[in-house]
């Protein structure tokens, strides 16, 4: 009679429903990174032999690579707080009685459905030398700039990465504002508190999850877009513009495995610092609300 | 219809946290047993580990002489009644009703006839197609019983069922669980935190702290007789006043001794506390608002069990009023008929029952007296 | 006073919503409507851009700057002729489209939803550890296990093949971190209740998890929907053979060339989307609010 | 208890897909080791020659098979079973070739034209052919154009063997230049004499008249600067040291060049209409680049400016580049009948079948394989280059005069180009704004600077 304990805690019941997406994650994406850290250690494909952090030491002194580093970090980190900044300020609008609200709702996300290949000719023709934008700026007399090409390529990228994704992230933190209790809030100003006390105090606070969320999300779609950058520019864009996703592309193409795997495992390793430490940040602040 | 055994219960958590420990119980069947304490007491886990939700870390538990530690909670012939009623809110309150019917895959039939007599006993019948959120807290109550009655189960399980609702409805619910357990004539577990549900519903009550039985015994000898400070603090409303005293002998007479009065302890019990060595010690005395008395009456047949106090403060309640006393630097509570008007402030005479007084160990709390 | 430092308040914020608005919906609409253009049009508004060699330069000095245009001179339909009758490939294309997002998004969501729930509502040893994991993985950009993926492929033999792409994209743990947070706020009573009432394991999760998980589910699966429909890298590495290709990459080939074509094609490509995002948007929008709110 | 198995079950999940995956590779690896008396060789489209040799091979060892794979999608034939080349095929040769080689499969002899087959020589993934000749007795270096297996050297080891070169030359009007009196000093001339030059015929000719002339025809701007770049790639990109030198002198004046000759009008941008050998053959073009990879080219220049042709030697060095160039896999189970297929690949025999051979003592019999050929054909032949409508002319068979100017041309080859394809569309892209106007040269190449060191420095 006694076979076992009840099972209510049901650990191998988990790992039947886990099973599927472990083994799928396992063959997939967990066993990949393994070997392509096994990659980064030896110094070929074939029956190479272990030269330990040789090509983590070579790919460090080499330049395109540190500069492609250089872009990413740089436009990881204008990006996502720009897009959490500016995504908060209209949920913020949104979050006030407003006519229309649902339908700026849906304006706002329409971007994120619409395939990266649809509009690139659209940003093309913007943002060309030859392009509307310049027209414009042409037309009020000054002289144009090319702006794929100069170190506003980095802004275009800006525009159209906030394009796309300031609606997901728009809904993400309504979602999140109309998730704190109004009690709070009214609780505050019989305290005496200013707007701007009841935003820091109250708002940014309980957002806390969902700014988490949020950034999560931003971080991920950061990465992606590197298929709007690619469709416009190609392999090797302008300088600011070539971020690591250029690099590995292109190692790809060229199959250095030892080049690929290295890279990968350096944005790997920052990613993981990043999201550690917010995870303990966000940890930090959800344990002090509750 | 079946009884329970509980034998030796225990549930620890990951990281060492004991929320029950040897908890022994036998519950008849039929019986209306409610479980009562504190929050964050064990008793919501002892129900869970009834049910089947909780696994049990030690003991054993029985239903009707079976051991089912290791049987799974849809396997126990149980129904329960969540706090927060847990109806699906995707179906309508028929399937709410029928859902766990359906899964023992009863005919269609009898399902309808089962559901539409629970119905009709909670007065659902016309909320049958609604979904839940389109329910009041009151009727979503009921559904959740209907759930549960639907099922015909052995035990009925319900996890503080009325504390969602308002003190009208919750008055009202008190009684038609009553009346359920009445017409249902199944063994029922229940679980508050609400003294008064446990005083006026169960037949016979469990109170627990800190993962342990304080005590079991019907309402009325729990409340005449508490084995403890804690319990005999906890149920009844208000609680018991405490004042700490000293027991001493004079002219062979055991006395409480409270600030500079002394109040005359019965005989028997005097004795009883002298046996156990409590002369010259400090005991609390512990006696309820009803048994302290502003009364005329009483004042003048016992005038050698009258302090005198100042009135803080009273409160009506309509049938009679309570009287929050200072009395050697303590407040205490004392219940008064309404007629008596006394101003705040003013001096007042209490007068002690002290044949109804209890005497407990100041350290450990017990109830060292006789009764 | 206060009541029209409001008004001028609200007004204001309107404003600054309808700008942005506009700025959402432009590109989208500029496809739209230049998709019925001529290809004569388009070559007169687009060819500074597309078309940059000295001799068409020279050749029109007053107007070297391209322009949108948003309503079309002469409505035509010639495009969408010959997207859809005259260039064949252009519906084969949108087939291999469909069908390679269509088994992820089936494969994805029942492999994520059993996993979701899992970690959502099941204990077990090293579940966040794992879950951490999950997150770390759905975080990498596609290139980080992309040499290793490749070989795995070649190791299966999946190569060229839709599979190749179709497997991987079905266990990415994209839709397992958007579902655990939605499920994550179904209370567990529901689940116990479930229990009680005498439901095995399966059954909570198909008859109360499912219906209740719906709108994330449901976001999720649009979600995915959209990243592989709009996939570009994976085809271009896996597939090799250009039978096999998703439109995506034909849409960034024919950028070159043909301009109106790539507009009624664009145009035909996000339709399923956007009808799929109409259609299901409270869903969606549900969905991404439930993922969003820490239970 | 439980949790303990589930542990297992995770662990063994994984064991098994690890299994899964290292099984394959070692299957892999054995997989193309099996016949001794085979050999692949890869290539996008097989030409005559290879095919030739591949018969040629065969009949003379009896057993051994050789294959050649193609890797064309193209089902256009060129003639005589040979196919056509799409566009596509070569990126997905590179793409193929790559795979092939990193895994450890692929062919014997691979074509290395247009791969990136320094870096897979820097990963040892290619056979050192210097070695490979040293150490056979059989093989005799000194019968071959030293000139040209040094220039072909990486890092001081060879990695592939060219069965044909082509060597770039200018071809001018010789009448036109007499007329003007403009000497040519083409062992040391610049491209400002060249410019020069072009201008003074020009001007000589047209004093004021109506009569069109160009110093070059059908080259619109980017045909232009990417046959400049390509002339003077050795200054401009070194590919062993990863280097690029586009913002110095050399660059600026290339750019400043071209655009002198199409603002100038002194070249024919017209890439559509212009018929090249209808102007050169009414004396109205003063120059043609055009790449000599056999006597084909020769007579066909000679044939062009019907009133005279001078070739004269690009400013710079003579360099040459091929793009027949095989190398061996490291990989290949069979690199010792591989280097057999190769030795008779350029061995005399076989070599006289071709253009521009390494081989020293050919080009005499070369030249008679000619004039046999067009004597067939009574010497009329039908010319068709891109971009210009097909016609039909007259070849004369080529003198010892001309042999001896090609023996002399090979071995003065000393520098060879090849040139990435990927670099010169860069170049291309970023001048299109420079040419048009838009931007200052300074601007330009800094563009095509970063672009193309963070290319080469991948």
């Amino acid at each position: 009679m006694r076979t076992g304990k009840l099972k209510t805690n049901n650990g191998c019941l988990a790992w039947l429903f886990l099973g599927p997406s472990l083994l799928g994650f396992s063959l997939f994406y967990l066993l990949p990174f393994v070997t392509g850290f096994f990659y980064s250690l030896v110094d070929g494909p074939i029956n190479g032999t272990f030269v330990g952090l040789h090509n983590y030491g070579a790919l460090l002194k080499n330049p395109s690579f540190l500069s492609a580093l250089a872009n990413t970090a740089n436009f990881t980190l204008i990006c996502v707080p720009l897009n959490m900044i500016l995504s908060l300020g209209v949920a913020l609008l949104l979050n006030q009685k407003i006519q229309g609200r649902n339908l700026f709702r849906t304006i706002m996300i329409t971007p994120l459905v619409v395939p990266v290949a649809s509009v690139v000719l659209v940003w093309q023709a913007f943002f060309d030398l030859n392009g509307v934008l310049n027209s414009l700026i042409h037309a009020l007399g000054y002289p144009p700039v090319d702006w794929m090409k100069t170190n506003w390529s980095r802004m275009v990228l800006l525009v159209i990465y906030l394009w796309k994704n300031i609606g997901y992230s728009v809904i993400l933190f309504l979602a999140g504002l109309q998730n704190i209790p109004a009690e709070y809030y009214e609780a505050a100003r019989i305290d005496g508190a200013s707007q701007s006390q009841e935003f820091f105090r109250i708002t940014l606070v309980y957002l806390t999850p969902t700014t988490f969320f949020v950034f999560i999300i931003s971080i991920i779609n950061s990465f992606k877009v590197f298929r709007e950058t690619y469709l416009i520019s190609g392999e090797y864009p302008y300088n600011s513009i070539y971020m690591l996703q250029h690099y590995m592309n292109n190692m790809f193409i060229a199959l250095d495995y030892q080049k690929i795997t290295s890279a990968a495992f350096i944005m790997a390793a920052f990613i993981v610092a990043v999201v550690l430490l917010l995870f303990i940040v966000e940890r930090k602040i959800t344990n002090m609300i509750n | 219809m079946a009884s329970l055994h509980l034998k030796n219960l225990s549930k620890t958590y990951p990281g060492k946290v004991t929320a029950v420990r040897d908890f022994s119980l036998e519950i008849k069947d039929q019986e209306f047993l409610i479980l009562v304490g504190p929050s964050g007491c064990g008793k919501t886990t002892v129900l869970r580990m009834i049910a089947g939700l909780e696994e049990i870390s030690a003991g054993e538990l029985y239903i009707d002489d079976r051991l089912v530690n290791d049987v799974a909670a849809k396997d126990r012939d149980i129904a329960m009644v969540f706090q927060n009623y847990a109806l699906y809110p995707h179906l309508s309150v028929y399937d709410n009703m029928a859902f766990g019917l359906k899964l023992r895959k009863i005919p269609k039939a009898e399902i309808r006839r089962n559901v539409q007599e629970a119905a009709r006993i909670l007065a659902l019948e016309d909320l049958l197609k609604r979904k839940p959120k389109e329910l009041s807290g009151g009727q979503r109550q009921r559904v959740a019983l209907g759930r549960a009655i639907v099922r015909k189960p052995e035990v009925f399980l319900m996890d503080e069922p009325l504390s969602n609702l308002d003190a009208q409805l919750r008055t009202q619910m008190r009684i038609e669980i009553a009346r359920l357990h009445r017409n249902l004539q199944t063994t029922f577990v229940y679980v508050t935190h609400d003294q008064t549900e446990a005083m006026t519903m169960g037949t016979r009550i469990v109170v627990m702290k800190d993962g342990l039985i304080q005590q079991i015994d019907s309402p009325q000898a729990i409340y005449d007789h508490p084995v403890n400070m804690f319990v005999a603090g906890f149920l009844g409303s208000p609680g018991m006043n405490f004042l700490e005293v000293l027991i001493i002998e004079e002219k062979g007479c055991i006395f409480a001794k409270l600030a500079d009065a002394l109040l005359p302890v019965p005989a028997a019990e005097g004795q009883t506390l002298k046996e156990q060595g409590y002369l010259d010690r400090k005991l609390v005395l512990g006696i309820r608002a009803e048994h302290l008395c502003g009364g005329r009456d009483f004042l003048d047949r016992h005038p050698e069990c009258a302090l005198r106090g100042r009135l803080e403060f009273s409160e009506l309640r309509g049938a009679e009023t309570y009287h929050y006393v200072r009395i050697a630097g303590r407040e205490v509570v004392v219940r008064v008929s309404p007629e008596l008007r006394v101003e705040t402030g003013q001096e007042v005479r209490v007068g002690f029952n002290m044949s109804k007084a209890h005497f407990f160990d100041q350290e450990s709390g017990v109830n060292v007296s006789s009764q | 006073m206060l009541n029209r430092n409001h008004r001028i308040k609200n007004i204001l914020h309107i404003t600054i919503l309808l700008v942005l608005a506009v700025l959402f919906i432009f590109p989208l609409a500029v496809t739209v409507t230049n998709s019925f253009m001529s290809e004569q049009e388009i070559a007169n508004n687009y060819d500074p851009v597309t078309d940059k060699n000295l001799s068409s330069y020279n050749d029109d000095t007053t107007n070297h700057f391209a322009r949108f245009q948003l309503i079309p001179d002469v409505v035509v339909l010639k495009q969408y002729y010959n997207v859809l009758i005259k260039k064949t490939q252009f519906l084969f294309m949108f087939w291999n489209s469909v069908l390679i997002t269509f088994p992820i998004v089936i494969g994805q969501t029942i492999v994520a939803t059993l996993a979701a729930y899992a970690f959502a509502k099941l204990k077990f040893r090293g579940r966040n550890f794992l879950f951490f994991l999950y997150i770390i993985v759905m975080l990498m950009p596609f290139q980080v296990t992309l040499v290793p993926n490749y070989l795995m492929a070649g190791q299966l033999g999946l190569l060229n093949s839709r599979w190749s792409i179709i497997l991987p994209g079905i266990f990415s743990t994209f839709g397992v971190f958007l579902l655990k947070q939605s499920m994550e706020q179904i209370p567990d009573s529901y689940l116990e209740a479930a229990r009680v009432d005498g439901a095995s394991q399966l059954q909570i999760f198909l008859k109360i998890i499912l219906p209740m998980a719906r709108a994330g589910i449901a976001a999720m699966a649009i979600l995915v929907f959209i990243d592989n429909w709009n996939m570009v890298e994976q085809p271009l590495i896996f597939l090799q053979d250009a039978a096999k290709q998703p439109l995506s990459l034909y849409l960034s080939r024919i950028i070159d060339g043909e301009k109106g074509l790539a507009f009624a094609a664009s145009t035909l490509y996000m339709m399923p989307v956007l009808l799929n995002f109409l259609y299901a948007e409270k869903y969606l929008l549900e969905g991404i609010r439930l993922s969003g709110i820490k239970g | 208890m439980i949790k303990k198995k589930c542990g297992v079950v995770l662990s063994l999940v994984l064991v098994l897909s690890l299994g899964v995956f290292t099984a394959g590779c070692g299957t892999q690896a054995a997989g193309e080791a099996n016949n001794p008396n085979s050999l692949t060789i890869a290539v996008v489209t097989k030409d005559m020659y290879l095919d030739t040799a591949v018969k040629k091979f065969e009949e003379l060892h009896p057993g051994v098979s050789v294959e050649v794979k193609e890797y064309t999608s193209s089902t256009s034939e060129k003639g005589e079973g040979v196919r056509a080349a799409d566009p596509g095929d070569l990126e997905k040769y590179i793409t193929t070739m790559n795979t092939q080689l990193m895994s450890g499969q692929g062919s014997d002899i691979i074509l290395l034209n247009n791969l990136p087959y320094q870096t897979y020589a820097d990963k040892n993934l290619l056979v050192d052919l210097s070695g490979l000749m040293q150490s056979d007795q059989s093989f005799d270096r000194g019968k071959y154009y030293q000139n040209i297996f040094k220039a072909l050297e990486y890092k001081n080891k060879l990695y592939g063997l060219p069965v044909n070169i082509s060597i770039d030359m200018i071809a001018a009007d010789r009448t036109l230049l007499a007329k003007s009196q403009v000497p040519i000093d083409d062992s040391n001339w610049d491209w400002n004499d060249f410019v020069k030059t072009a201008e003074k015929v020009i001007n000589d000719n047209q004093n004021g008249g109506t009569q069109e002339m160009y110093a070059l025809a059908g080259m619109d701007e980017k045909r232009l600067i990417a046959t400049l770049v390509k002339e003077n790639y050795a200054s401009l990109v070194n590919p062993e040291k990863k280097t690029a030198n586009f913002t110095g002198k050399e660059f600026h004046d290339l750019l400043s060049l071209s655009k002198y000759l199409i603002d100038h009008k002194l070249v024919n941008t017209d890439t559509a209409q212009t018929n090249i050998t209808d102007m050169a053959s009414r004396g109205k073009l003063v120059f043609n680049f055009t790449s000599l990879q056999g006597f084909w080219d020769l007579q066909v220049a000679k044939a062009i400016f019907s009133e005279g042709v001078q070739l004269l030697k690009p400013p710079g060095n003579v360099f040459f580049s091929t793009d027949t160039m095989y190398g061996i896999s490291s990989k290949s189970a069979n690199q010792k009948l591989a280097w057999e297929f190769l030795k008779f690949m350029v061995s005399d025999d076989m070599m006289t079948q071709g253009g521009m051979p390494i081989n020293k003592s050919v080009l005499p019999q070369i030249a008679q394989n000619f004039t046999q050929a067009i004597q067939k054909r009574g010497g009329k032949m039908m010319i068709k280059d891109d971009g210009i409508p097909a016609q039909s002319i007259t070849l004369q068979p080529p003198t010892q005069e001309d042999v001896n100017y090609m023996e002399n041309l090979l071995s003065q080859a000393k520098v060879y180009i090849g040139t990435d394809q990927k670099i010169i569309s860069i170049v291309q892209e970023e001048t299109a704004a420079f040419f048009t106007g838009q931007k200052t040269a300074e601007a330009t190449a800094q563009l095509i600077q970063d672009r193309v060191s963070t290319y080469l420095n991948e």
